[in-house]
């Protein structure tokens, strides 16, 4: 019976994660497992937001007249996010028919590729939103191919980033204090940092002449530098940092951008709108030969995909170009206002719960073409399915601990192994009362409130008992006074229970002094003087363990240590004769004192260990059954 | 008010445990927050509670006189010092007149020379006092008395000649005696297949002990009393 | 009294003697052996090494002045080498004894490399509550430090422009002389994807080696050893302080001590064997007198 | 060197020797550093409260940011203090329980992500090279790691030259490269953690065959143990050469012969 369950528990969660290892070969895959650096971690990390929108420009240019302008506002940049997890169902998988072909093929002979069976389906990325697109190639892509995909512009779409009135308001008033206070510090600092570079460059000059000019220069730079330019700067950031608090995050709750950035967004959005249809993402500039396949994400289309050769990329943000008059209202004149430049490219993230349209762009050369790719609506994300296993494997091991504590209250019989440490103890005891000498006891040097006092408490006990039975002396010099006043009582029952109430003295567990050192020098003297016949050094020890047990040993006494203290092990097991190691030394607790906590928590812990023992063991067996059967490992990845 | 006392501590655990346990698995800017804003007050908490520390310590000595406890002379000067170094730091007086280039506790004041000449000498001499102890416990106590101290003692003296530029030394020398790659071999291998080992053992409870604080079956963080 | 008796019953005071001559003869005299490096501390150096110049390395200073010789010259030469390298450190400590050590080691070093706080490197000083500190910075590091060690208030500074959380850091580095390092893989570098680094007292090193062997830590530097390894590794590859030959670096504190290390340790084998070889002479002789009598 | 430097160093000399003088006995030297050293500590402690909690923690963001928000933990650790006040001492319980009970939510996910995860997927690795090397490779090990077991848990000399004879093959075999493509450590790293994994297993009686591999876990173990124990050693003598060093370096050369 005590071990049935056990066994039953363990192949329950055996089949558990083999149904769930399954379910990852399937396509909807409710998995968990893939590399953390994966998650939304930028391939080439190569450009940034603030590249010069220039360049990009400029290919469009090169690529001449295209049918529809693309990528107007294609900010040149390489990125490509890999989602997170795919949500349950697929929203929107359109398998798209092929549109006419591009125009002529003045290459000789090259014709552009084109996507095939597309699928665009809702990504939940982490903290934020996402679309994926699936597709094959119809037609070979070349190194000199390009694509973009963009999103359709829509009214609905801009009101997503729209201030509300109440929005509108705060902002604009923070804007305005901020003018206020600023009107004072930006002249100063900005006059200051225009005769810096002046001053710079007389004081370069004039230390290179070695003009007696320098000294007064000098004290004039730091002036200019240190006293007007760095402290106004420094007053500027602050302001800065008010703003931010004050105006941090928009009273929605279903936007994440803070409101200063909302803002800017939208005057972006806006103006890219009015520019064109189609507005730029994070997929843009990218060589078809760098993206990856479903394959390359096991944690969206499990280990096992069906087309695993399907191309995949994801697309979570909006890129959008510094229209060159964004002044309309706040930002009239920024710089001078605010200190504010506006960045040239933004990164708009997805809003979780809009619908977005997409199209693909193909590039090479001068060729161009369009093709839609449908649309699908994102969505929030409650849950990060990447933690999966993480999320099962805590409630699975903490409803294990609880009903392993429950069972053992109505069930304190349970089974634990036998310490043989525990036997030592009798032996020791009876080699003591042979030769007629005390037994020395100690608890160790923590607190009551600490596991391996407790056990140690427990421990003495059982000790006490013995020896009440043997009819010989035990000591117990205390560090706490609190173990002292418990280790009397926990005593006094040993003796009573072995019925010798007479027998016990409590002047034999006594108070020594809490310094740790004091502490040691004293019971090092007691056993100097009274020599036991065995000392046992039960609970948590510092480095004082080595003093205590080379003493001991000097004195001839048998020694029994019980630690799990790892630092201190290797004085005990080279000094002791018998050493409870770690965990050895609650399940000796667990084991005597029966206490339903101790025990069921042990025995959770055991069938913990038990499932880590099966994983190695079965991973062995399928890796020498088949080379490349590896999902056991998948199923604890950290992801 | 006993449930205030009693009940009220383990229900405040729970919320806080499973809602910090929780959020971990939601990917939403507010959740991170929360984070942000339980540390931030565990770390205020936490300094009250090293005042705890300081504050019983110095009730220990202060008692300690006042009930003239055997060696409460030496309680004088714990309590000497603690106030001769307390004011050095927190002062805001120029110690120029001593000599001191610095005040409070920038520069070379008075608190930096305390700490540098008396803190750190004694609290560095304390544990090295332990070499001594070692080098005669390897004499007097460290003994092959079974199987298992045999292996221990012998890993521990290939460590001990192999992890020294004098192992470096014999291994050149005396080509087949070359401790230091059996250090490092079993450094990187049975050494770390054990701790890992135990460590697995040791995180397991470690989570035991967590979910048992969270489920209010483990109070000893209570203390004790009604 | 044969050498049997002797031996198992030599006097305290003599081990003693034996152990301080170890130790002062080597001081005194130095014989210079030569330290070979191990991959462990090559881990920590060659990826310090290969930043580029103006990254981001959070040095944390987990200790107190107890394991003073071990982990504050491996400090001095983290710091020296990241100056050396125009990489910018942070340092923090997460042990209250820790910041008076901090600011020895970080203002020595900035005085000979002549940097300055807040541009080229941030002491951001010490506060209580360990793992809610690194969580609390995997937030925001001008939040949870919001002045430095002197009282400065990080937002303004330079340094933390490009530095806002912990996933920032190009390198993590903990000098640990407790259980810092579980601490800050656990909740800092290991969710972040930071790489992480660690050097330790000896005490602590043999427990260290799964996360090494799992990868979780780039390099290991244990104790005096590894702190002497990081020296010589460094005093070989940048022998003079910022290439001036008019200012050779100066042999570090812990490769001074290796030599001592090695005597005492030799004698320490030597007394575990000859004792034990001793005991078991006494015992055999023992039981063969029982045997007579 | 300046006065102040100069009466440092002797005052440090000096704790260091009263220090060390606990090596002859405990003795009233050593209990005056000892205190001396306490009451040093704990103003020291005092100051980096103020300073780097008390400051920017509670002052500054309640003076300049106008946070109020701090106050609340503020009070919550006043309760913390009120554990010295008997009768309110059950206010601090709040706030213990607050703290610790989060940080154990706090805990759980992130061990189990960071580490325990990790180091069992590392565990798990899969083998290098094909299936057949490493079913050859298991075999020998186990077969090895079994026969010694067999033979620690007393199966008689039988049992010992038969693992001796099997450490041979095992040699033989890395000699003429049947295992070419094994990582012979990760198979042994692999037997160790679970060997190790037996030990600390407490519900299994540790007879026959368990008894066995609980005993070569206990080898790891002990070889574990027995390389912290040098590197402990290592530790001890190296805050000994520091304290040497400062004595030679600091107090005779630069104080006494001002070298």
């Amino acid at each position: 019976m005590r071990r049935s369950w056990l066994v039953l528990l363990a192949i329950l969660m055996l089949l558990g994660a083999f149904s769930l290892s399954l379910a990852q070969t399937t396509d909807e895959p409710p998995d968990t497992d893939a590399p953390d650096q994966e998650v939304g971690a930028p391939v080439e990390p190569g450009d940034e937001e603030g590249q010069e929108p220039a360049l990009p420009a400029e290919d469009v240019e090169e690529a001449g007249e295209g049918e529809e302008e693309p990528a107007m506002e294609a900010p040149g940049d390489e990125e490509i996010s890999a989602g997170d997890e795919l949500a349950g169902e697929e929203v929107a998988a359109e398998e798209t028919e092929l549109e006419e072909p591009g125009l002529g093929t003045p290459g000789g002979g090259l014709v552009l590729p084109r996507p095939n069976q597309v699928e665009v389906f809702d990504v939940p990325n982490d903290g934020g939103a996402g679309l994926g697109v699936l597709w094959y190639w119809d037609g070979a892509t070349s190194a000199q191919t390009r694509i973009y995909i963009e999103v359709k512009s829509s009214p609905e779409l801009l009101d997503e980033y729209r201030l509300t009135d109440d929005e509108w308001n705060r902002l604009s008033r923070e804007l305005d204090a901020l003018e206020a206070d600023l009107r004072d510090i930006l002249p100063v600092r900005n006059a200051a940092r225009a005769e810096t570079v002046e001053l710079d460059i007389a004081l370069r000059k004039a230390i290179a002449d070695e003009s007696p000019e320098a000294a007064r220069l000098r004290r004039e730079y730091w002036q200019k530098q240190i006293v007007e330019n760095e402290r106004m700067q420094t007053r500027r950031d602050k302001l800065w940092d008010r703003l931010q608090r004050r105006t941090g995050r928009s009273s929605a709750g279903d936007d994440r951008l803070p409101l200063l950035e909302k803002y800017q967004a939208f005057r972006y959005l806006e103006a890219a709108f009015a520019q064109g249809e189609w507005i730029s993402t994070n997929i843009a500039n990218v060589n078809p030969e760098m993206i990856e396949t479903k394959a390359d994400y096991p944690d969206l289309f499990g280990l096992d995909p069906e087309e695993a050769d399907k191309l995949y990329a994801a697309v979570n943000s909006l890129r959008a170009v510094n229209p060159a008059a964004i002044g309309e209202e706040l930002f009239v004149n920024a710089e001078a206002r605010y200190d504010y430049q506006a960045p040239n490219t933004v990164s708009i993230p997805l809003t979780p719960g809009v619908h977005y349209d997409l199209r693909m762009v193909v590039m090479e050369g001068e060729l161009i073409q369009t093709h839609d790719l449908g649309g699908a609506a994102t969505r929030t994300n409650y849950l990060d399915r990447s933690k999966l296993n993480n999320l099962i494997f805590a409630a699975v091991f903490a409803a294990l601990i609880l009903s392993a504590i429950a069972i053992a209250r109505r069930n304190p019989k349970m089974f634990i192994r036998r310490i043989s440490g525990l036997e030592a103890v009798d032996e020791a005891i009876g080699r003591a009362t042979e030769m007629g000498k005390p037994v020395l006891y100690l608890c160790g040097l923590d607190p009551l409130s600490t596991l391996p006092t407790i056990a140690a408490v427990n421990i003495l006990g059982r000790v006490a008992r013995r020896i009440a039975d043997y009819d010989s002396d035990l000591l117990v010099p205390c560090r706490d006074p609190v173990v002292l006043t418990v280790a009397q009582e926990v005593v006094k029952e040993g003796y009573i229970d072995a019925g010798r109430p007479d027998a016990y003295r409590e002047d034999n567990i006594f108070f020594v002094t809490d310094d740790q050192f004091s502490y040691t020098a004293a019971t090092c003297g007691i056993m100097m003087r009274e020599k036991p016949a065995a000392n046992f050094f039960m609970g948590y020890y510092y480095a004082e363990s080595l003093l205590l047990a080379e003493t001991g040993a000097s004195t001839g006494a048998i020694q029994i240590a019980g630690t799990d203290a790892l630092h201190q092990l290797p004085f005990f097991i080279t000094t002791c004769d018998y050493t409870l190691i770690g965990e050895e030394l609650y399940a000796a607790s667990a084991y005597l004192s029966r206490e339903p906590m101790l025990l069921g928590s042990l025995k959770g812990q055991d069938i913990g260990k038990a499932m880590v023992m099966l994983l190695i063991i079965l991973q062995t067996l399928f890796f020498i059954i088949s080379a490349n059967w590896n999902w056991l490992r998948m199923l604890v990845e950290p992801l | 008010m006993l449930f205030f006392k009693r009940q009220w501590p383990v229900i405040v655990a729970f919320v806080v445990g499973i809602v910090m346990w929780a959020r971990y698995y939601i990917p939403t800017d507010e959740s991170q927050t929360l984070q942000d804003e339980f540390t931030r007050w565990a770390r205020i908490l936490v300094g009250f509670a090293a005042i705890l520390g300081i504050l019983s310590l110095l009730h220990h000595h202060v008692s300690k006189i006042r009930l003239k406890k055997p060696g409460f002379g030496f309680s004088y000067i714990t309590l000497a010092a603690f106030i001769v170094m307390g004011l050095a730091g927190l002062l805001p007086i120029s110690w120029r007149w001593l000599g001191f280039a610095g005040m409070q506790i920038h520069g070379e004041g008075p608190w930096n020379w305390m700490f540098n000449n008396m803190f750190v000498p004694m609290q560095a001499t304390m544990f090295s006092v332990l070499a001594f102890f070692i080098a005669s416990a390897a004499f007097r106590a460290f003994r092959a008395r079974s199987m298992e101290a045999t292996s221990l003692l012998l890993a521990a003296c290939i460590m001990m000649i192999g992890r020294v530029p004098i192992g470096k030394w014999i291994a050149d020398s005396v080509t087949f005696f070359n401790t230091p790659e059996a250090a490092s071999w079993l450094l990187n291998i049975p050494n770390a297949a054990a701790q890992r080992g135990i460590l697995l053992g040791v995180l397991l409870s470690q989570i035991a002990i967590a979910v048992r604080i969270i489920f209010g079956i483990e109070r000893t963080y209570m203390g004790g009393g009604d | 009294m044969d050498f049997v008796s002797f031996v198992l019953n030599l006097d305290r005071r003599v081990i003693y003697t034996i152990v301080a001559l170890c130790v002062v003869v080597p001081l005194v005299k130095p014989l210079s052996l030569p330290i070979d490096t191990t991959p462990e501390v090559e881990g920590i150096y060659d990826v310090i090494e290969q930043l580029p110049a103006g990254s981001h390395v959070l040095v944390a200073g987990d200790f107190d002045p107890a394991s003073k010789p071990e982990l504050f010259p491996m400090l001095e030469a983290v710091l020296a080498h990241c100056f050396e390298k125009d990489i910018h450190p942070h340092l923090l400590t997460l042990w209250p004894a820790g910041p008076g050590l901090m600011q020895r080691a970080i203002e020595n070093q900035a005085a000979i490399y002549n940097k300055q706080s807040g541009t080229d490197y941030c002491f951001l000083g010490f506060r209580y509550g360990s793992a809610a500190v690194v969580l609390g910075m995997t937030g925001s590091v001008t939040e949870t430090f919001t002045t430095d060690f002197y009282g400065t208030p990080t937002a303004t500074m330079p340094i933390y422009e490009d530095v806002h959380r912990v996933a920032d850091f190009d390198y993590i580095i903990d000098l640990a002389a407790g259980a810092t390092v579980e601490i800050w893989i656990a909740y800092g570098a290991e969710p972040q994807g930071v790489p992480m680094g660690a050097s330790c007292t000896a005490v602590s090193a043999a427990g260290y080696y799964p996360y090494l062997q799992a990868g979780q830590i780039t390099g290991l530097a244990g104790g005096m050893l590894g702190t002497a390894e990081y020296e010589v590794l460094l005093s070989r590859n940048y022998p003079d302080i910022q290439g001036d030959k008019s200012r050779p670096r100066p042999t570090g504190e812990a490769t001074k001590g290796m030599d001592a290390q090695s005597a005492v340790h030799v004698f320490i084998v030597l007394s575990i064997i000859v004792a034990n070889v001793c005991f078991y002479l006494s015992v055999r002789r023992e039981r063969e007198e029982r045997r007579k009598a | 060197m300046t006065p102040g430097e100069l009466i440092g160093i002797w005052i440090a000399a000096g704790l260091t020797l009263m220090m060390f003088s606990f090596i002859y006995r405990d003795n009233v030297f050593f209990k005056f550093g000892e205190h001396l050293y306490l009451g040093v500590s704990v103003g020291y402690y005092i100051n980096i409260q103020y300073w780097q909690v008390i400051v920017p923690d509670l002052y500054r963001p309640v003076t300049i940011d106008h946070n109020y928000w701090v106050i609340i933990p503020a009070i919550l650790g006043i309760f913390i203090l009120l554990r010295l006040v008997p009768s309110l001492a059950w206010l601090s319980r709040m706030s213990f329980a607050l703290y610790i009970g989060g940080f154990a939510g706090l805990a759980i996910p992130n061990v189990i992500h960071s580490i325990f995860l990790r180091q069992l997927s590392e565990t798990l690795r899969p083998f290098a090279g094909g299936w057949g090397e490493a079913l050859l490779t298991m075999v020998l090990f186990i077969l090895f790691f079994a026969l010694l077991a067999y033979a620690v848990s007393g199966g008689g000399w039988i049992a010992a030259v038969g693992t001796l004879v099997m450490f041979g093959v095992i040699c033989l075999g890395i000699w003429l490269n049947w295992m070419v493509a094994i990582d012979i450590n990760q198979v042994i790293i692999l037997l160790g953690v679970f060997t190790v994994l037996i030990f600390f297993f407490f519900s299994l009686e540790h007879k026959r065959l368990v008894g066995g591999i609980s005993r070569v876990g206990l080898f790891f173990i002990m070889v574990s143990f027995g390389a912290s124990f040098g590197y402990t050693v290592m530790a001890r003598i190296s805050l000994l050469i520091g304290r040497f060093q400062f004595l030679i370096d600091d107090w005779i050369k630069r104080a006494m012969l001002g070298q």
